[in-house]
């Protein structure tokens, strides 16, 4: 029996998705779920800018309003962008650095897993009673009295569970790029997005345990009476905002880290150039991420920190903004000399580069403590943040999309209409939310759920709902070039853009289970790009032909997963009902249960055996 | 410190491990005393009344770092050879934790 | 080398724990784990530092804790600390008996550690001094608490390693999984190290 | 491609233009329109910075432009292998000696506004100047308090300050946080339910008949249902005008009211309302149980509730129905349903607190 190519049932794709720890079919997983929330969060948007669309409106009132609001931020944040970038790290990492998988697949899953539960505990909120509705951010006072409905335990709950998902995967990475490096795949051979997810991981391990801990006491104080945030019993609500922040703001750069990485893979490709100045990119990123624990505090500058804390807070941010720098001029000199292929991933790359721009200037404008008085919490934020995220991180997902597709899936996207949605959303993003900086300084506060007539506003809020709905556009066309190109799309090469440089373009598209037959001897920065430049079409190989060793399936990640969800809706409701307790008990029963197995039931994985790996390989060349 | 040899002969490795495993053993159980003593310290310099408190914290906070100094390098062997990125991500972390108690220190206030 | 393959003293290899791939992967990925644990409790640590004089009229550190409970449970957990490092002192020398005899005492160090935090908490909320009482209580409880549910799983997971290959003896695929659970140990030790002095000690001192 | 790029951004350039044209916002509350020190403050590094950043998004620009232009791939280059350039260490030193200066050029401004902003030394001199203006902000959930401890009264919802002079504001928050912002007259700051803030601010007499006398303030953090609607007005006075008003604030006598159908809204609220409403700005409950407006000067007011226009139509909608118009109050279902003969002596009533 062939283990590596089979035809099979729905049924059995499915179970196969639910056991699987490939760490290319789990990048379908992330991709197709953070593809899901990223819709959701998206649609939430919308709701958000018809709502703002004209003064008074009366679409999402009050209470509903920050719901949504709310969780567009969360979904956006912790379900959509995130997983998308794991989604990539998954597929591409390991490949990258010509591993045959990822350190841990069992745990990869589990990864996964947690994350995917967490996330539909959170979404459930929606059918039971009310959504939480203190913001992304959850100021503890606020997230203490809205206790009409239990929205906010299910924003600590299900963060919680799909956090340690994110901590699980960020030390699967650290460990797959420090241990399973090809030989000659040293630290300064690694291209830039295995980097990115090095140092992105990095920031990870150390930035959601602070989350996790201001999760444990929101919830403690929420439902097991604890007074971490309760003034009158000597609590204190600015813990939440510290631990908030201290997790919070490392996040955006474990966003925009490995963003910046699939630019500089996209960079580099099309510009046929290697990158320039690898090294100081790399020494970039690792001072992005050093300097990003230590400016929290640039959220809080209102809060009342005095002004030395101010003071130094608002120097340290701005320092980031030379890293940064010598990135953008980094990527703009690869592009120098180049020969630049203007293919969608690409059109996207060169728009990130203004658009970031704008995005980062806003940022050192707010890092300016005195000045950040009067930006703080209004629309002037709103339009900083979504500049970097949505020019930075949703063009690069977008970006990556394109470009990996095909050798996720095997298939090429249409070209053309790849730039249509490119256009559309372009043309929306910078709509939406240019015009959100000058209703910030005209004294538009955020998080407002509707505005008075005459206060100047109407007329930005108008242009910036229109800007959302070309990105929606942009989004559905995307999804149509999904469903066509699946259905009868162009097949793909190993190399599918023909300029690859990388490991991963040295593999079928999409690649064979173990990933390379022989594990590839690297000889330099850009793998590929050197056996290319030699006339060669192969890698050169490590390692003689022989057996893989392969990770076995297995259920148990769904199960550990599962049971966390069970006993996140038995704590939520253990105040109130009598079924709440055990069925929370229940619930970590089965998750310890079902860690207790996988530590007794050994696991050695299997071997695909030469002979297979031959016949494959033949195969795949005749194809 | 290296443990890995390769004479070539078996045995001969493994009584040369072996005796290299003592040592080291020798070594952890010296640690294991000064860190009770240590502690005993600790401990007696809290019961005593006469210090002030500007002494004995800072005191007490010096010989529990020396003590986790000693955990982390004798008995978790993170000088050992192949422990950088441990040392390097321990290091992180207690990097975060000084950042993290010098700012809930200062700038929470009542 | 296969991991099951049955290994003499002479074949065990000196670093039995990161002999193989997986077991370096184990052994790696443990310790970054314990780099994020650090932070964890760092957390936990800040917090209640900054909550620690908020009584809200209830019990304060100095009337509440006593020394010699505190310093029988220290002594404990060094102690068993100590044990685990002869339990891997065996393990490298291939020695799976008194491998398992040392890890043995090591549980049952903890679970006495165990046991008397238990007692010790059961005594402060008959003094008044309960989880809802104020921030200082909560902050105390979810720290010294959280390090109570590690030495809790540590115990689990050292018994279960036990257990499981209590027949089949050492080989290079239980070895990392006995490694890590060690470090594990000795890191709920570092842990303990600063509760006892920045939570009591400091807390005593007023 | 490029080619539409470049027209886009021309376009977003005549659209920023225009925008700049038709005025920076309102003058009664937009940052760009400053009306007192604190704000020019912060306009002037909001200008600063804002050149910086144009200067740095221009040079980006150029060579972006120059870059997509010039190096894309040509017909019959399909072929072509570009140089792999490794770097270069001349211009690594250039890009970052340059940002550093620019930063540096933000950074003090910014360090030594942050230090003057913060300074509030004579609001808390232990024998403070009687002249110095001190007001105690309390944000509650959707309503402000602002009371004067020096003069020993309190109004809700209209701020009264006098121009040209430093005003000093403690800032604190009885439920939730809140945060108290005058976009036009200075940057915010948080009223948090731990603690007490303090800060700053001056009304420009000028800018203030240019605003037609009154500023918007806002709740600028997330504080429920109502946030978006938690808004106040300030009315600044010149020094003399506000000595009176707080004058006649110190002696306003409890209401006497003639009017018959006044006198029956007098008994409602007697029995409904006065509760949590106080009716004399000289109140001398404790904080715990002011738990709604002032209304002393109720009919003084630029707002009912804070945002809606102040007329007898709207307060009876407003005490009809106050979740209608503000959901998640706290005033809503604290009394039965009112007939409209009893809106109507209430509002009769109402409309009869003044002390002007
Ligand atoms: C991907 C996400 C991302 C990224 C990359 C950034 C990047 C930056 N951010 Fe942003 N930020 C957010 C996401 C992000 N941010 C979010 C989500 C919030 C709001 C959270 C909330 O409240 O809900 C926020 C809020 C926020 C605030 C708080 C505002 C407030 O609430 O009052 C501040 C203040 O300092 C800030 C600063 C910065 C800075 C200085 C950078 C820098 O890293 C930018 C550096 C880049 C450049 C500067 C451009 C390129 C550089 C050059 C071309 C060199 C030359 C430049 C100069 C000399 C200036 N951000
Ligand atoms: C990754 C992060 C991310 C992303 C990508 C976005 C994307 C967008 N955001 Fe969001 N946003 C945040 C993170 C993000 N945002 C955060 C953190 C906040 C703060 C929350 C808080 O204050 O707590 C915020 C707040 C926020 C506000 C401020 C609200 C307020 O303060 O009151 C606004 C208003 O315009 C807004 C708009 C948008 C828009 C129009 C998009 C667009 O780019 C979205 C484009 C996508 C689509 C339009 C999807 C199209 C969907 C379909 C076509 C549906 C099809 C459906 C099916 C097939 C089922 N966002
Ligand atoms: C629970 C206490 C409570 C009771 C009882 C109550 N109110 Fe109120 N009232 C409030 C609160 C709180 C507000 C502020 C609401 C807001 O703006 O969110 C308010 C606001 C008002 C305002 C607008 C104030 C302003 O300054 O613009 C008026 C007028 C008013 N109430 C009248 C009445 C009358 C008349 C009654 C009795 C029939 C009444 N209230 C009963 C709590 C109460
Ligand atoms: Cu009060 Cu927002
Ligand atoms: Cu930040």
């Amino acid at each position: 029996m062939s283990t590596i190519a089979r035809k099979k049932g729905v049924g059995a794709v499915l179970w196969d998705y639910l056991t699987t720890v490939d760490h290319k079919k789990i990048a379908h997983l992330y991709l197709i779920a953070g593809g899901f929330f990223f819709l959701l969060g998206g649609l939430e948007a919308l709701f958000i800018r018809i709502q703002l669309a004209k003064p008074n409106s009366d679409f999402l009132v009050g209470g509903l309003y920050n719901e949504v609001l709310t969780m567009h931020g969360t979904t956006m944040i912790f379900l959509a962008a995130m997983p998308l970038l794991f989604a990539f790290m998954n597929a591409v990492v390991p490949i990258q650095i010509g591993a045959r998988d990822v350190a841990f697949p069992f745990l990869n899953a589990l990864g996964f897993w947690l994350f995917f539960f967490g996330g539909l505990f959170l979404n459930c909120s929606w059918f039971l009673g009310g959504a939480p509705d203190a913001g992304w951010t959850s100021y503890a006072s606020l997230a203490l009295d809205s206790k009409a409905h239990h929205g906010v335990d299910f924003y600590t709950l299900g963060l919680q569970i799909s956090g340690f998902g994110t901590l699980i995967a960020g030390i699967n990475f650290l460990v797959t790029i420090i241990n399973m490096r090809a030989p000659g795949m040293t630290f300064m051979r690694m291209p830039m997005f295995t980097w990115a997810t090095f140092v992105a991981s990095a920031l990870i391990l150390f930035a959601f345990p602070p989350l996790t801990v201001a999760l444990i006491f929101l919830m403690m104080d929420r439902l097991f009476g604890g007074n971490f945030f309760n003034p009158a019993a000597g609590g204190n609500t600015i813990i939440w905002e510290h631990l908030f922040w201290v997790f919070g703001h490392p996040e955006v750069y474990i966003l925009i880290l490995p963003a910046f990485g699939i630019f500089s893979e996209i960079f580099a490709t099309f510009s046929r150039k290697r990158l320039f100045g690898y090294s100081s990119m790399v020494f970039a990123t690792v001072l992005i991420a050093f300097f990003g624990f230590m400016v929290w505090a640039h959220h809080m500058f209102t809060v009342g920190m005095g002004p030395i804390a101010n003071a130094i807070f608002a120097v340290a941010t701005m320092a980031i903004a030379v890293p940064t720098g010598i990135k953008i001029f980094n990527w703009l000199f690869t592009m120098w000399g180049g020969s630049i292929q203007f293919t969608t991933p690409m059109y996207y790359a060169v728009a990130f580069i203004p658009s970031f721009v704008m995005g980062g200037v806003t940022g050192v404008m707010l890092a300016s403590a005195a000045a950040d008085y009067q930006y703080h919490d209004s629309y002037f934020v709103v339009a900083h943040f979504h500049y970097v995220i949505v020019g930075g991180v949703v063009f690069a997902l977008l970006a990556g999309t394109h470009y990996w597709w095909p050798k996720m899936f095997g298939r090429m996207l249409n070209e053309t209409l790849g730039k249509i949605t490119f256009w559309l959303f372009f043309i929306g993003f910078h709509l939406t939310f240019f015009i959100q900086h000058f209703l910030g300084l005209t004294g538009m506060p955020r998080r407002v759920f509707t505005y008075l007539p005459n206060q100047g506003w109407e007329t930005g809020n108008l242009i910036s709902t229109v800007g959302a709905f070309f990105m929606a556009a942009a989004t559905v066309i995307l999804l149509i070039n999904i469903v066509i190109t699946t259905a009868k799309g162009e097949k793909a090469a190993g190399d599918a853009w023909g300029d690859g440089r990388t490991l991963e373009w040295a593999v079928s598209s999409p690649p064979p289970v173990y990933n390379f037959a022989q594990t590839p001897l690297v000889r330099g920065l850009d793998a590929l790009w050197v056996e290319k430049m030699e006339g060669k079409k192969e890698l050169t190989p490590a390692e003689p032909l022989g057996d893989i060793h392969m990770p076995n399936p297995s259920f148990l990640p769904f199960v550990m997963s599962f049971g966390l969800f069970i006993a996140a809706f038995g704590f939520t409701y253990h105040q109130e009902t009598a079924w709440g307790l055990p069925v929370g008990i229940i619930g970590l029963l089965i998750t310890f249960g079902a860690m207790f197995l996988r530590s007794i039931i050994d696991d050695h994985g299997f071997h695909i055996h030469k002979e297979e790996v031959l016949e494959f390989e033949k195969k795949e060349a005749n194809a | 410190m290296a443990n890995q040899t390769n004479s070539g002969n078996e045995r001969i490795d493994l009584m040369y491990r072996r005796r290299k495993n003592a040592e080291e053993m020798r070594h952890q159980v010296i640690a294991f005393v000064l860190m009770i003593l240590l502690t005993l310290i600790a401990f007696a310099a809290v019961g005593y009344e006469e210090f002030s408190h500007w002494f004995v914290i800072p005191f007490i906070l010096l010989l529990a770092g020396v003590q986790v100094a000693f955990q982390l390098y004798y008995f978790m062997h993170m000088s050992h050879k192949g422990h950088e990125f441990p040392a390097l991500f321990m290091y992180g972390g207690v990097l975060v934790m000084l950042v993290l108690v010098w700012a809930f220190s200062t700038v929470i206030w009542w | 080398m296969h991991v099951e393959e049955k290994l003499t003293a002479e074949t065990f290899p000196a670093a039995p724990e990161r002999a193989t791939l997986e077991g370096k992967n184990k052994f790696l990925g443990f310790w970054l784990f314990l780099g994020g644990e650090t932070v964890l409790f760092a957390s936990l640590f800040a917090t209640y530092l900054a909550l620690k004089d908020k009584t809200n009229g209830g019990p304060s550190a100095e009337e509440l804790f006593q020394m010699p409970l505190v310093f029988m449970m220290t002594m404990l957990l060094l102690t068993s600390s100590l044990t685990s490092v002869y339990a891997i002192y065996h393990m490298k020398n291939f020695d799976f008996k008194k491998m398992q005899l040392w890890f043995g005492i090591t549980v049952l160090l903890g679970a006495g550690f165990l046991a008397l935090e238990i007692y010790e908490f059961y005594e402060y909320v008959h003094e008044g001094h309960k989880f809802t009482a104020s921030a200082f209580a909560s902050a105390f409880y979810t720290l010294v608490g959280t390090h109570g549910a590690h030495v809790t799983f540590g115990l689990f997971w050292i018994l279960t390693l036990m257990i499981r290959n209590a027949k089949r003896g050492l080989n290079l695929y239980n070895a990392p999984k006995f490694y890590v659970a060690s470090l594990y140990w000795h890191f709920i030790d570092v842990v303990w190290v600063f509760i006892f002095t920045v939570v009591y000690l400091m807390g005593m001192v007023g | 491609m490029n080619k539409g790029l470049r027209n886009w951004r021309l376009f977003s350039l005549f659209g920023m233009m225009a925008l700049l044209l038709a005025g920076c916002g309102k003058p009664f509350l937009s940052t760009l329109q400053p009306a007192g020190e604190v704000a020019e403050m912060q306009y002037s590094l909001m200008l600063l910075s804002t050149a910086i950043m144009v200067l740095v998004i221009v040079v980006v620009a150029i060579i972006f432009v120059y870059v997509v232009i010039r190096f894309r791939r040509r017909k019959g280059e399909e072929n072509k292998i570009p140089k792999q350039v490794e770097g270069s260490h001349k211009l690594e030193i250039i890009w970052t000696v340059i940002p550093i200066i620019l930063l540096l050029i933000l950074a003090v401004p910014t360090v030594s506004a942050t230090f003057k902003l913060a300074d509030v030394k004579p609001m808390n001199d232990k024998n403070r100047d009687k002249d110095t203006v001190v007001v105690n902000v309390r944000a509650n959930l959707y309503w402000w308090e602002f009371e004067y401890p020096d003069y020993g009264i309190i109004t809700s919802q209209d701020l009264v300050v006098p121009t040209d002079e430093k005003v000093y504001f403690n800032l604190i928050a009885s439920d939730v946080k809140h945060s108290f912002w005058i976009p036009a007259v200075g940057g915010k700051m948080d009223t948090n339910t731990d603690n007490k803030n303090q800060f700053w601010l001056v009304f420009d007499q000028e800018a203030t008949d240019k605003a037609g006398g009154i500023f918007y303030g806002k709740c600028a953090e997330l504080c429920g249902p109502s946030h978006a609607l938690m808004d106040f007005k300030v009315r600044p006075l010149p020094r003399a005008e506000f000595d009176a008003w707080v004058e006649k604030m110190q002696n306003a006598k409890k209401p006497v009211v003639t009017d018959p159908v006044a006198k029956q809204g007098e008994a409602i609220f007697n029995k409904s309302c006065i509760g949590c409403h106080a009716v004399s700005p000289v109140d001398q409950r404790p904080e715990q149980a002011r738990t709604a407006p002032n209304l002393a000067n109720f009919a003084d007011r630029e707002t009912i509730a804070g945002i809606l226009e102040h007329n007898e139509e709207n307060l009876k909608r407003w005490l009809k129905d106050p979740e209608g118009v503000k959901p998640g109050n706290k005033m809503t279902g604290t009394y039965g349903q009112l007939t409209e003969e009893q809106l109507d002596a209430l509002t009769k009533y109402l409309m009869s607190l003044k002390v002007e």
